[in-house]
């Protein structure tokens, strides 16, 4: 395995700690939490960085400035003072609720939206959780975003949140399946579930967006599904169903909510690099992990210009839409995929 | 398109939409009957903002009365003042001078504009795409420059008064107006761009919450909700009002009576107004723009129903004079709160996401449904 | 609520607590989010601001929540009703602490020229309690801008409030001797 | 501008058909008819093809402190032409029968009239208040109504100081 930037400090840093302790299993278990704070830190950056950008970028598309007041002339520190006055908000609880199933969803949601981050490879050799089935834990563990939905959506005993979670279920069960569909191809492609393995096959500029153009197409439409944003942001279609299972949260756990948002839309970002846009590669100005982040940037403009160009779907076209188009489409790719291995005798 | 009705028993519940509610335009209450997302029965519950405007008028003189008008259909102030105005003229047979009715055309014509840009802008913001409603009120902001240069009002302008209009319209005005004028095409292009060529928007209200012209007129459904069923019923045309007999223009009709028929109608009569606006613009004549209308105003016995094509519908005002300065009372025949009868029709059958383009697309304005 | 009152009184003028409170205090006056509701024609005058010419998200205003759980301020834009004054306590009850109530337009000042209808509440504040008083028949954008901004003020500097009610009651007993 | 209204031969013809309309002279005529008969009149300006009144223009009642006339004015596109219905109503118990089935859409001014004016449509198919709460008392529109406003309810503020009342 190569080294890069980030794999050389991590291994430089297991040197280190060594040298302190002197046990092997410490020094690997400080890493571990090392690289976990890391990915958290991430996260919150992420949502913190993505809230002012998407406001930015919102401000853009509609001809306006957006924040410049708060924190210098970018208005740089307005998500800080977002999220600080979120943490202090009074926690109301309604009297209705189921309150264990209530207050445990909003946590459920955050964990598998955190815990995919441990598969990504953000460099050569940067990947936390190193798994040789990493595609496959990863769907298995993104899947269990729908429960936290729907839990709180029934605990809420508020009709809008019910109705947005029978819709999230329908949604994200009927797009998981194109979603794993359109990236079966590029599985067969590398004959690897390692997501670095996948990464590293793209080496020489031939990512497999060029290779499989159709996958991309898929895959990018249903990952924007999963995520719930705009043009399928039925779950909490703002002007319909006021704000779909969140309706009745309210500070912190409204927050925790729009954290995992923004995790998974990060997810859905990355995910997109690391198939389809070659990850960590690219020129050598650029350590690997700038790449990955720059593309994965890219990605989340494009997500987010959807959001602010396109109206919200109905709830039975979106359905209609993942089974009868994007699910035959998916399968035809791998289809297409497995004829033209065989013609040219890769298998 | 209404599905079958469903082979498995299921229960309905009640959703209730508002008061306070992002799409129901101000504070109308819908209570919808559904059956998991499909609406069996929506019943519009009014009266959220009655304040009694028929009856502070008979405590008013007609002067007085004539500000409370503007807050009825507050986005279309100028077509409810035209109507009162007329109306009253109407009962005290006060002539109008030929200049003040062009002004009045040409304010009444900026204002559907500026109403069905706010129409187009809400449909947009209902199904989701709010950069539409940012781009609507972006244009409409230049509207309410004229309306500002000639009264100094942004919404409740109080400019057309009864004999004629309280302020001359002048030069600058009407640079203002010309250079509004030519933006009319560009910004038409562009909601093309953005929403009529949008594959999502298209599907989202083509074939919607249909009506058939013969449900329409039994409803006693007017104004755009009553065109795009493909009935061409315009006052403007029918009654020629004003100095309308002397305007050529076209009144657009739609199809289907759908949600994309009514957003259609409404589109097309922005450049049917500019078409209008830009002929009063040539034929403004000279002259005086107030007639001489008495300082305590004291129309004869009787009662007069006068009816005008405001933005929304047959804007009617009913009053009955007892001789004195106050109206014995008044009557406003406000479209919204007539058309809102179609509202249980066009979302029967319809999914909840279709429900907001109901509501958005009928446009009723909730002070002139609730008076 | 603030932290200063929670704590024990020995540590009421303690630096961090006080600085910690400021900076709660400047996150509450910086991210202001709206309640979506309007009742009438100032509510057109409220969407008016949102948009490009006047743009509240300058000021990080513009997230209008839908949904009252997380809103913080409600701009009671229009004419209050009987019948619309129940649904709005309730909105306000359902708002979480701390919240804060523009009184919009001269609607909801006093009633406005619907003041001696049968029908209308004369001024919100009979209802709700208001925080600032915006002028007008409908104010213009600028105007809800400039009370926001206020409201900003009020909370950051909360002293500022009491100095000028302070003075306001000594006015008034001034007032009041020399009618004596 | 002037609408036109029936001519004298057209409103002849109806009081030729119904026996209790009585017609005044004036700008507007009215036709005065009694409740037992006015259905049938509606029907007939409705549905008679050289009259084809089909549009219900405007819906509304006058107290006139004796009486409560409701007042209908039905627009004809073929005659291009006005008419005017009033039906005079007893103010204690007013009560005639609804247009609802000659004119749907009526149903939300009836409505409306009866919660303003206190009229009652037999045959309306949903007889209730539409602009004021349910179980208001009194029809504001009518001459006589007097009203003291109830108190509002009221919401407190938790947690922060209350303003000093005196302000």
């Amino acid at each position: 395995m190569e080294t890069s930037f980030l794999s050389g400090l991590a291994l430089w840093l297991r040197g280190e700690i060594y040298g302190v302790t002197g046990i092997p299993v410490l020094s690997d278990l400080a890493l571990d939490v090392i690289g976990i704070a890391l990915l958290l830190g991430i996260i919150s950056m992420a949502a913190i960085v993505f809230t002012y950008a998407e406001r930015k970028v919102c401000a853009f598309m509609q001809v306006r400035l957006g924040p410049n007041r708060v924190g210098g002339r970018f208005g740089l520190l307005q998500p800080v003072a977002d999220m600080l006055k979120l943490m202090s908000k009074e926690d109301i609880m309604p009297e209705g609720a189921d309150k264990v199933l209530w207050a445990l969803s909003p946590a459920l949601l955050f964990v598998p939206a955190a815990l995919v981050y441990a598969f990504f490879p953000f460099d050569a050799g940067a990947v936390l959780a190193d798994v040789n089935v990493g595609v496959f834990l990863l769907f298995a563990i993104s899947g269990q975003a729908v429960l936290p939905f729907l839990m709180g959506g029934y605990a809420s005993n508020n009709k809008y949140s019910m109705v947005g979670g029978f819709r999230v279920v329908s949604q994200m069960i009927s797009y998981e399946a194109p979603l794993l569909f359109s990236l079966l191809g590029i599985l067969m492609l590398t004959g690897s579930m390692r997501l670095e393995d996948i990464v590293e096959a793209q080496a020489g500029g031939l990512w497999f967006v060029f290779l499989q153009p159709l996958a991309f197409v898929i895959f990018l439409i249903s990952a924007v599904a999963e995520t719930n944003r705009t043009p399928f942001d039925l779950v909490e279609g703002e002007s319909e169903i006021i704000a779909g299972p969140f309706t009745e949260y309210s500070g912190m756990r409204w927050a925790l909510f729009f954290l995992a948002e923004y995790a998974n839309l990060l997810t859905a970002a990355i995910l997109a690099t690391t198939f389809f846009l070659g990850g960590y590669l690219g020129p050598d100005f650029l350590p690997g992990f700038a790449w990955f982040f720059l593309k994965a940037v890219l990605m989340v403009f494009l997500i987010m210009w959807f959001r602010w160009t396109f109206p919200r779907t109905r709830v039975d076209q979106i359905l209609s839409f993942g089974w009868k188009a994007m699910l035959p489409l998916s399968i035809l790719n791998v289809f297409l995929t497995g004829v033209v291995m065989c013609a040219l005798g890769l298998v | 398109m209404k599905a079958a009705a469903p082979a498995k028993r299921t229960e309905t519940y009640l959703l209730n939409m508002g008061p306070q509610h992002p799409s129901t335009h101000g504070v109308l209450q819908v209570k919808l009957t559904l059956d998991g997302e499909r609406i069996l029965k929506a019943e519009p519950v009014l009266g959220y903002l009655h304040r009694g405007i028929e009856k502070l008028m008979e405590s008013r003189t007609y002067v007085q009365c004539l500000p409370y008008t503007d807050r009825l259909d507050y986005i279309s102030s100028m077509n409810n003042n035209f109507g009162f105005a007329m109306a009253v003229e109407e009962l005290a047979n006060i002539e109008v001078p030929r200049r003040a009715e062009f002004i009045r055309v040409i304010m009444a014509e900026l204002n559907r504009i500026n109403s069905h840009l706010i129409g187009i802008g809400t449909l947009a913001n209902d199904l989701g795409a709010s950069t539409g409603m940012l781009y609507c009120f972006r244009d409409r902001e230049y509207i309410l420059d004229i309306f500002n240069e000639v009264c100094g009002a942004r919404q409740t302008f109080h400019y057309i008064r009864i004999g004629g209009v309280s302020g001359d319209f002048t030069d600058k005005a009407r640079s203002l107006t010309e250079a509004f004028l030519e933006r009319v095409p560009k910004f038409l292009a562009e909601y093309d761009q953005l929403l009529t060529g949008n594959e999502i928007f298209t599907r989202r209200i083509v074939g919607i919450s249909p009506m058939t012209a013969q449900e329409a007129l039994d409803l006693n459904m007017t104004g755009p909700n009553l065109r795009a069923t493909g009935v061409a019923r315009d006052l403007r045309k029918l009654d020629g009002y004003s100095v309308y007999g002397e305007l050529d223009f076209a009144i657009p009709v739609g199809e289907h009576g759908d949600n994309w028929d009514r957003y259609q109608v409404k589109l097309k009569e922005i450049a049917e107004s500019a078409k209008i606006i830009r002929q009063c613009l040539d034929k403004l004549p000279e002259g005086d723009i107030m007639a001489k209308v008495p300082k305590v105003l004291k129309p004869p016995k009787g009662e007069v129903y006068s009816r005008s094509e405001g933005t929304r519908g047959e804007l009617g005002f009913y009053i009955v004079s007892d001789g004195t300065t106050k109206p014995y009372r008044v009557h406003i025949r406000r479209p919204s709160f007539v058309n809102m009868q179609g509202l249980d029709l066009m979302c029967r059958g319809m999914l909840i996401g279709d429900s907001v383009s109901a509501y958005s697309s009928i446009d009723p304005i909730m002070g002139e449904v609730d008076c | 609520m603030e932290l200063k009152d929670r704590v024990p009184e020995s540590l009421r003028n303690n630096v961090l607590i006080v600085k910690v409170d400021e900076l709660f205090r400047w996150a509450h006056a910086n991210s202001i989010w709206p309640l979506s509701s309007g009742l009438a024609c100032c509510a057109i005058e409220m969407m008016s601001t949102a948009t490009a010419r006047f743009d509240l998200s300058r000021f990080g205003y513009e997230v209008f929540r839908p949904c009252p759980r997380q809103a913080d301020l409600l701009i009671v834009a229009g004419t209050l009703t009987y019948k619309m004054a129940d649904p709005i306590v309730r909105l306000y009850e359902e708002m979480p602490e701390p919240k804060y109530v523009i009184a919009m337009g001269s609607c909801a000042i006093v009633g406005g020229p619907f003041a001696d209808s049968y029908s209308v509440v004369e001024g919100i504040d009979e209802v709700l309690p208001v925080d600032v008083y915006i002028p007008g028949c409908p104010p213009r954008p600028e105007a809800l801008i400039d009370g926001m901004l206020k409201l900003r003020e009020k909370i950051m500097h909360p002293e500022r409030v009491a100095e000028e009610r302070a003075k306001w009651a000594e006015r008034k007993k001034e007032r009041e001797a020399k009618q004596a | 501008m002037k609408q036109r209204y029936l001519t004298a031969e057209e409103l002849a013809r109806i009081k030729g058909e119904f026996y209790t309309v009585s017609i005044d002279e004036e700008e507007r005529p009215p036709i005065y008819v009694s409740p037992e008969e006015f259905l049938p009149l509606m029907k007939m300006l409705k549905n008679d093809h050289t009259l084809s009144f089909t549009h219900l223009s405007c819906l509304t009642a006058v107290d006139w402190k004796d009486t409560i006339d409701v007042v209908y004015y039905l627009f004809s596109e073929l005659l291009g032409a006005y008419v005017v219905v009033k039906v005079k109503t007893i103010r204690n118990h007013p009560e005639i029968p609804s247009v609802t089935s000659v004119f749907p859409g009526a149903e939300f001014e009836e409505r409306e009239v009866y919660d303003l004016m206190g009229v009652r449509f037999t045959g309306h198919p949903d007889m209730r208040r539409i602009l004021m709460p349910e179980g208001f008392k009194g029809h504001p529109l009518r001459k006589d109504f007097t009203y003291k406003k109830p108190a509002p309810p009221k919401a407190t503020r938790v947690g922060e100081i209350e303003k000093e009342a005196d302000l």
